[in-house]
């Protein structure tokens, strides 16, 4: 535009033919996944490899569940960044608020969307959610906490954080100015409403985190309340969903904030922010390989046959290379972080690796929580059964991913993926 | 108000799998899926070698895991001890199968009408059965039932609903048997009111010892056994009937 | 009688926007049937299961008409309101998109799986017409009527062939045919053994598979339950098979024989039996020609015509039957001037040598095991015991047999001569808890024809009848198949020139495939009647005829469970599906069209018995519905056959003891002589010698059973298994594997094998295997590929495979594997004495 | 101040809807034994559930938001407006 002066800060409004490519790159397999669930819903569910527990000898919930947990907890990440920021006052971690809150929003769609890849009836669904749904099953938390309580809540943080930035960039001359001002709202940072912001910032982090621990628990609890099925019943099962959403959502955070500070011009994400991310991740991790041996051991210890059945298909049969597979890479994980803080520097690289591997490991064990206790664990002498997911499901899958990065990359267009820094100073950005 | 039950007589059941059959000409279920399912086992080695039987109704459990985690009470306990399936209002999220120890439900996974056994609408069948709803479609399915009137005699068949034995709900509801229990040539599946002491499984429960399935997971199965045992972890599934789609 | 009639309407209320709204919440297909507002007449009516043997009474619910589920009728005393999962799943059968809907014709060359066209009945029957015709005037024993399973036997097997004066062919020999002939040759009843099972207290499942396989009479509802019930009321069963299954949970020991061997362990429990004591000589004195003195050339010392006993009391030969004497049973005694011995004291001698340590070698079965069953055979009998019954007291000796299926074998007269043999040693035959070989004991024709057969010089029917090669013969199509191919072997002057084809399917079915194919190739024109394309009608036949399946009428039929006297008659419960129609209907107007009518009408009067005003009128035109009114009413039914469209079945009242048991008719057993000692084998055996028939064929005919190691033995030893063949309960010989809903349950074909015989090879669970079967006489062998199944109740050195499939012109039964026929062969070493089809043959199996 | 009664209002009307919904307008809690297990006592009770859950947050929403009326302050912004 003739009239624009000074780019926007961060890249906002700039767009490259890399971006470009990108977008048009990820909008191709995000719509590949649509098309594979327009063939679900043609065709019915049959199209997946999913089949009935028993005589059919399948697993009637498979790769679409293991993601909705998987999104779910790549979800963590955002809200506990901001809220650890206003609660434990870690502002090392502002640059990186921002682009956490981002993936919560797009993980929890994505979560969205793989809980309706996972419905017959998805039309159903969502009528009959708001109209019948009952808080006795384990699924009312997933569906109004997590989905609508959850999603909604970080939508709410997010724009409330990023009103002072709007209001910023809509001083500046764009063709996204009007979407700014939208957003901005009025919004003209006097201290009243500085101040006023600091404290709905404050009771949101407070009424977000018991949000958080719910919502993950209770995923959790759709399956460790469930006696029928060996490998999930356990105590274990919430505390362990909340570690491994924390593991995934910070590693995927990890990797977004080294994108973030390789390819957005000017953003300055401060080391402290990645070796606060590191750490943190190491700690969890630890946390939850500790979890893994406990929950082992209890099976392989005193557990009945067939849990003893599900944990020896773990642990040697047909799940063992996924199982030894993500043990490994939580295992390489834990190493290269502790690496990296022997080592004294940033280790972005190690971190970025880490961040990869535990997603990897996460997804794996999604899977692994998911899939056994179904082909594996039934309680009648049904037999082993099996499950391998089709196409269907792998470009559903691909296709969240693709769905995520380019709402996170078109989002970087439209508004700054890093706080403009204007703290302690005003009036300083760009 | 009756509460009904059933009574399976494994010292009689010969694992003919004549229930199965007649369960899915009653309830038009689609290839691959069985309400009733009648195990084979085998057990020991030879020649100390064991074959015996065992079917596998809806346990029709009165802590039933499926209606608790249903998330839309599309399943339910009713009154009279069935566990009940609201095909219209399932939104096919398949907790319940997962939920079930018993592995009795039933998705639909593609369309049912295209795996029928037989096809009404084939070309050289259809002038000959013209005018008349094909041999697969029950009328008695598609009505509500109960005082609750909801849709649940299994005539939901859609894709992407669960389906579950219903005990043969719009039969029970005429005070018929269910078509299992009307069937069985050895009369080793035994249907009645469980509550009333003078009803036939009720007398048999009186006389002889049962048990019930996975007693251990708590779930108040309305289905006993008598004769024989639970099935136990040297027990081998043999002759698995074929179940795809 | 549950035959209730309601209507129900199914309306929708909703429109318009409400219609939308629920479609949307509902999702679009929910409405299906909803959209349509209909009232539905929902109705019950009777037919009968056309699949199995028992005519299951069956009431047919029906909507709007129209057949749409098939129940058990609650009337019927054989299924007492319940079917079996055939009868059940039959309803597929009925609306099988495949079946048979117009007369065919074929357009391509015999020999391959057929193309036709479309014909109208008119043109198919005069084809078939002219073909019977032309050859029937030329020599009636060309033409063939061979039938796989006929429902309506005075009709189709009697009546009709007997206007036509064809050849008929039954399937007979790859049954049970074999034990047929030894009970109808010893004792005179047609059947094979079976128990009295309201009253056994030992229950011998001999090769019989209680809970899934049927027997003779009745096929599997009924006996089931009678055995389900003797056991609830104590008996004791023991299953003597190589594979047990099913029975397992009924049975109280299992003895795993070796296959073939039955023989050797009959003997052995006679050589028990004996030794023990456990003898009931009263019977055999007065029932048996036990005391008929043998000289020593085998046959009975005669005076005149009339065999002699030794009176003990006398001390001196008199002729039997002479009022007054006590015949001896044991000891040696000069008579006439050579030394003759009473026949049971050479059978005493015959058995000396069969020592359970004898047979454990044989059959595989320990010593202690079979000498504890002999032990048990002997106390349970309870010798000397009568009970009443009915008011009637009779001996009461409660050991029954069932031998069935399991007689098809290379030694299966001679086994179940044995088998008799043993039950007749304890008196238990037709005694009440014992052996029966039918519901009602009636000496069979058999009794005296087998005595009686004329051995022939030849040239010989294809059959083989009163041959040198088979005196006592089942009929066997394979033999006939392999004497068509090599006519001069087996002295054959001419084969057949046209078919009738009743349901059946010999070129699947029957065991050898390959001899019976080559053979129907040279048929000249094959006319085939069934509801579905057979495999042999694919192959060879030149003109289908479409038949209704339960569509129809047919029968009469008995409804008996043995206990209770009762009659069926299948009724249609709507119109005949497509242009099919009953095989009565299509035979009377078969044989309007070749000009046998009035002779067809006068046999039915015969066979059915129609007499007086009942009596069909050859000069007038009927319908099969008019036929079985004719004989309703005959029967004493007012209402004619609407009597049976109403009620489904007739029942009568319960069978008196006089009728059942052979001690208890008038006279007893029927007035006959049991044949404890065969002395006709014996001369049969010297006239097949003296025509020069090859030791094969006469070597078993001896007049006590006598063990010889079985031709299957000396294949090489890398064939180290034994192949036996057997029936799922899912599975109605091949008449079923085509309904979807079965072979769903039944899996298709697998090849059952022991899991330590399956780890020396190599082999694990849903493998594919090779089969491969050595024929010890030719050298020949077979092999088919199919899936191995795991499984701890068969004997290692057994592996067995079921019947039904190998089947190709249905889509739905095509790829359930293959047949066991096609490894099994006909002729010498592979058919037994009588030319009944043995089941047994040695395999390799190995990886595929 | 009306900005922080609003806002508490808000948050007080979403937790009380939020429980009253839980507890007494969903389906009832308890043993199934009965169809009564499987319906919400009002129709669209679970949606009543989720507003709450909203509100709650809407009320920190409205609390930046709702404009002032006192103008205070506007000159002495950090951020002149554009």
């Amino acid at each position: 535009m003739a009239q624009q002066v000074q780019p926007l800060p961060y890249g906002v409004g700039h767009t490259s033919r890399a971006w470009i490519a990108w977008v048009a790159a990820l909008a191709a397999v995000a719509i590949a996944g649509w098309y594979g669930w327009s063939v679900e819903i043609s065709r019915g569910m049959i199209v997946t490899g999913l089949r009935d527990i028993g005589p059919m000898g399948g697993a009637t919930w498979g790769l679409d569940v293991a993601f909705i947990v998987y999104w779910v907890g790549v979800s963590f990440a955002g809200i506990t960044i901001a809220a650890l920021i206003r609660l434990a006052s870690l502002h090392a971690l502002k640059p990186i608020a921002r682009m956490a809150e981002a993936l919560t929003v797009v993980a929890l769609l994505a979560a969205t969307f793989a809980i309706m890849y996972d419905l017959g009836q998805p039309l159903r669904g969502v009528v009959n959610l708001f109209r019948y749904a009952r808080p006795q099953s384990p699924f009312f938390g997933t569906f109004t906490l997590v989905i609508s309580g959850y999603l909604f809540a970080s939508l709410v943080y997010l724009y409330l954080d990023g009103r002072a930035d709007a209001a910023a960039l809509a001083r500046m001359p764009s063709r996204l100015r009007w979407f700014h001002r939208l957003w901005a709202a009025g919004y003209r940072g006097t201290p009243a409403e500085r101040a006023r912001h600091d404290r709905t910032a404050f009771w949101l982090a407070i009424a977000i985190v018991p949000l958080l621990v719910t919502a993950h628990s209770t995923l959790g609890f759709v399956f460790g309340l469930q006696v029928g099925r060996p490998g999930w019943y356990s105590a274990l099962q919430a505390p362990a969903f909340v570690l491994l959403a924390g593991v995934s959502g910070l590693g995927a955070l990890i990797v977004i904030a080294v994108i973030v500070r390789r390819t957005v011009p000017d953003a300055e994400i401060p080391d402290a922010a990645f070796r606060w991310l590191g750490t943190a991740l190491l700690v969890l991790l630890l946390a939850y390989l500790y979890f893994m041996v406990v929950e082992i051991l209890t099976n392989i210890y005193t557990g009945a046959a067939r849990e003893r059945d599900v944990t020896r298909e773990l642990l040697f049969g047909d799940f063992a290379p996924i199982y030894w597979a993500s043990v490994a890479s939580f295992a390489i994980s834990v190493g290269l972080l502790i690496l990296r803080i022997v080592r004294r520097g940033v280790g972005l690289g190690l971190l970025v690796t880490a961040g990869i591997l535990v997603n990897l490991g996460a997804i794996g064990k999604r899977f692994l929580i998911v899939v056994p206790s179904q082909t594996h664990g039934t309680l009648l002498p049904y037999g082993t059964g099996s499950y391998a997911p089709t196409w269907v499901e792998y470009i559903e899958a691909i296709g969240l991913f693709a769905f995520c990065a380019f709402l996170l990359i078109v989002f970087a267009k439209v508004f700054p993926i890093v706080p403009l820094n204007r703290a302690p100073r005003g009036g300083e950005a760009a | 108000m009756a509460r009904y039950g059933m009574v399976i007589d494994l010292d009689r059941c010969t694992g003919c799998r004549g229930c199965m059959v007649s369960c899915k000409i009653e309830n038009n279920t689609p290839q691959g899926s069985y309400w009733m399912y009648v195990f084979r086992f085998e057990e020991g080695e030879y020649p100390a070698t064991k074959v015996r039987f065992m079917p596998r109704p809806c346990q029709h459990c009165d802590n039933a895991p499926c209606v608790k985690v249903c998330p839309v009470g599309a399943r339910y306990k009713r009154e009279d001890g069935l566990v009940a399936t609201d095909w219209q209002r399932c939104i096919g999220c398949r907790y319940c199968e997962v939920a079930c120890p018993y592995g009795v439900n039933t998705f639909n996974w593609g369309h049912p009408e295209e795996h029928y056994y037989f096809d009404w609408n084939a070309e050289d069948v259809a002038p000959e059965v013209r005018g008349t709803i094909p041999a697969w479609d029950n009328p008695s399915l598609d009505e509500p039932y109960g005082p609750e009137q909801r849709h649940i005699a299994g005539g939901g068949h859609l894709k992407g609903v669960v389906d579950k034995c219903t005990f043969c709900v719009q039969r029970v509801e005429e005070g018929l048997d269910p078509a299992c229990v009307q069937n069985c040539p050895v009369r080793a599946l035994i249907f009645g009111d469980l509550d009333d002491p003078e009803s036939e499984p009720a007398k048999i429960l009186e006389r002889r010892p049962s048990f019930r399935l996975l007693e251990e997971a708590g779930t108040e199965p309305r289905v006993h056994y008598v004769g024989g045992a639970p099935p136990t972890s040297e027990t081998r599934q043999i002759e698995p009937a074929k179940a795809e789609v | 009688m549950r035959v209730t009639r309601r209507t129900f309407l199914k309306g929708t209320g909703a429109t318009g926007a409400a219609l939308a709204a629920r479609r949307l919440l509902r999702g679009p297909e929910t409405l299906r049937a909803a959209e349509i507002p209909q009232a539905y007449v929902e109705d019950f009516v009777p037919t009968a299961c056309w699949i199995g043997k028992q005519d299951c009474g069956i009431l047919a619910r029906r909507i709007n008409g129209r057949v749409v589920s098939l129940y058990g009728n609650p009337s019927n005393p054989r299924n007492l309101g319940t079917l079996c999962p055939k009868g059940v799943a039959q309803i597929a059968a009925l609306y099988d998109p495949h079946r048979v809907k117009t007369p065919l014709v074929r357009t391509n060359e015999k020999g391959v799986p057929g193309t036709w066209r479309q014909a109208t009945w008119d043109e198919a029957l005069e084809l078939a017409a002219e073909q019977i015709r032309t050859t029937l005037e030329k020599d009636p024993s060309l033409v063939v009527w061979q039938k796989g399973r006929s429902k309506s036997k005075y009709v189709y097997d009697e009546a009709l062939t007997e206007a036509l004066g064809c050849t008929k062919i039954g399937h007979g020999a790859f049954c049970s045919d074999a034990g047929y002939r030894a009970l109808e040759y010893t004792m005179g009843p047609k059947g094979v053994l079976n128990p009295d099972l309201r009253h056994s207290k030992l229950i011998l499942a001999w090769g019989w598979n209680a809970v899934a396989a049927g027997g003779n009479q009745l096929c599997w509802i009924t006996w089931p339950r009678q055995l389900i019930e003797a056991k609830e009321n104590g008996a004791k069963l023991i299953t003597i098979d190589p594979r047990i299954r099913g029975t397992a949970h009924f049975s109280d020991r299992w003895l795993p024989i070796r296959p073939g061997t039955d023989l050797a362990l009959a003997l052995a429990l006679c050589h028990v039996l004996v030794k023990n004591d456990t003898i009931d000589r009263e019977y055999l004195r007065t029932y048996t020609n036990a005391p008929y003195l043998v000289g020593p050339d085998g046959y009975f010392v005669r005076r005149g015509d009339d065999p002699l006993v030794w009176d003990e009391r006398a001390g001196k030969a008199v002729p039997a039957g002479t009022p007054g004497v006590v015949p001896a049973l044991e000891g040696s005694f000069e008579v006439d001037g050579v030394t003759a011995k009473p026949a049971f004291q050479v059978f005493v001698e015959h058995v000396e040598r069969y020592t359970p340590a004898w047979a454990a070698e044989i059959t595989g079965i320990s010593e202690g095991e079979i000498q504890l069953l002999g032990t048990e055979i002997g106390e349970a009998a309870s010798i000397g015991s009568t009970i009443v019954v009915d008011g009637v007291e009779l001996p009461y000796r409660p050991v029954g047999v069932m031998a069935y299926h399991a007689m098809q074998q290379e030694l299966g007269f001679q086994a179940t001569r044995a088998m008799i043999l043993m039950l007749m040693l304890i008196g238990a035959m037709g005694a009440v808890g014992g052996t029966l070989g039918t519901t009602k004991w009636e000496i069979d024709d058999n009794y005296f024809a087998l005595d009686a057969i004329e051995i022939g010089d030849g040239p010989y029917d294809p059959l083989l009848k009163s041959s040198r090669f088979f005196p006592i013969n089942s009929g066997n199509p394979a033999i006939a198949a392999t004497a068509i191919l090599d006519p001069e072997t087996y002295d054959v002057a001419k084969g057949y020139e046209v078919m009738i084809l009743h349901m059946s399917n010999a070129a699947v079915s029957y065991p050898d495939t390959q001899a019976i194919r080559a053979a129907y190739r040279r048929l000249r024109f094959v006319v085939a009647i069934g509801p579905w394309l057979s495999e042999t009608a694919d192959l060879f036949a030149d003109v289908v005829l479409p038949a209704a399946t339960l569509e129809k009428y047919e029968g009469p039929g008995s409804a008996s469970d043995g206990y209770l006297d009762a009659v069926m008659v299948r009724t249609p419960p709507m119109p005949p599906l497509y242009q099919s129609r009953g095989e009565t209907d299509i035979y009377l107007q078969l044989t309007e069209r070749i000009g046998v009518y009035e002779a067809f009408i006068e046999h039915l009067n015969e066979q059915l018995g129609l007499t007086g005003p009942h009596a069909l009128d050859p000069s007038r035109r009927y319908t099969e519905r008019e036929v079985f009114d004719h004989w309703a009413k005959q029967q004493g039914l007012e209402e004619g056959i609407a009597y049976f469209e109403e009620n489904g079945v007739w029942v009568k009242d319960p069978l008196p003891p006089s009728v059942r048991y052979g001690y208890a008719t008038d006279p007893p057993f029927g007035g006959v002589i049991h044949r404890f000692y065969g002395e006709s084998l014996l001369r049969y055996q010297e006239q097949m010698r003296e025509k020069g028939a090859p030791e094969t064929f006469w070597r078993d005919y001896t007049p006590l059973p006598t063990w010889r190691p079985l031709t299957m033995d000396s294949s090489p030893p890398q064939y180290d298994l034994y192949l036996i063949s057997y029936k799922l309960i899912e599975h109605k010989q091949d008449r079923t594997s085509f309904i979807p809903l079965l072979s769903e349950l039944s899996g298709g074909q697998r090849l059952d094998i022991n899991p330590a015989t399956a780890a020396a090879k190599g082999i694990s669970h849903g493998q594919m295997v090779w089969v491969e079967s050595h024929n010890a006489v030719t050298g020949e062998t077979r092999r088919v590929k199919v899936l191995a199944n795991l499984t701890h109740a068969v004997r290692p050195d057994v592996v067995a495979m079921p019947h039904h499939f190998g089947l190709f012109s249905n889509p739905n039964s095509k790829d359930l594997g293959p047949s066991a026929n096609a490894l099994l062969f006909t002729g010498p070493g592979y058919v037994g004495m009588t030319a009944d089809a043995s089941f047994h043959v040695k395999v390799r199996v190995e990886p595929a | 101040m009306k900005r922080v009664a609003i806002a508490l209002a808000l948050v007080v009307v979403g937790f009380a809807l939020q429980a009253i919904t839980y507890l007494f307008l969903a389906t009832p809690i308890g043993k199934p034994t009965s169809v009564r297990f499987s319906n919400p006592r009002v129709p669209f009770a679970p949606a009543l559930f989720i507003l709450g859950v909203m509100l709650v947050f809407i009320a920190a929403i409205v609390y930046e938001l709702l404009p002032e009326r006192g103008d205070e302050g506007s000159t002495r912004g950090d951020e002149p407006r554009a």
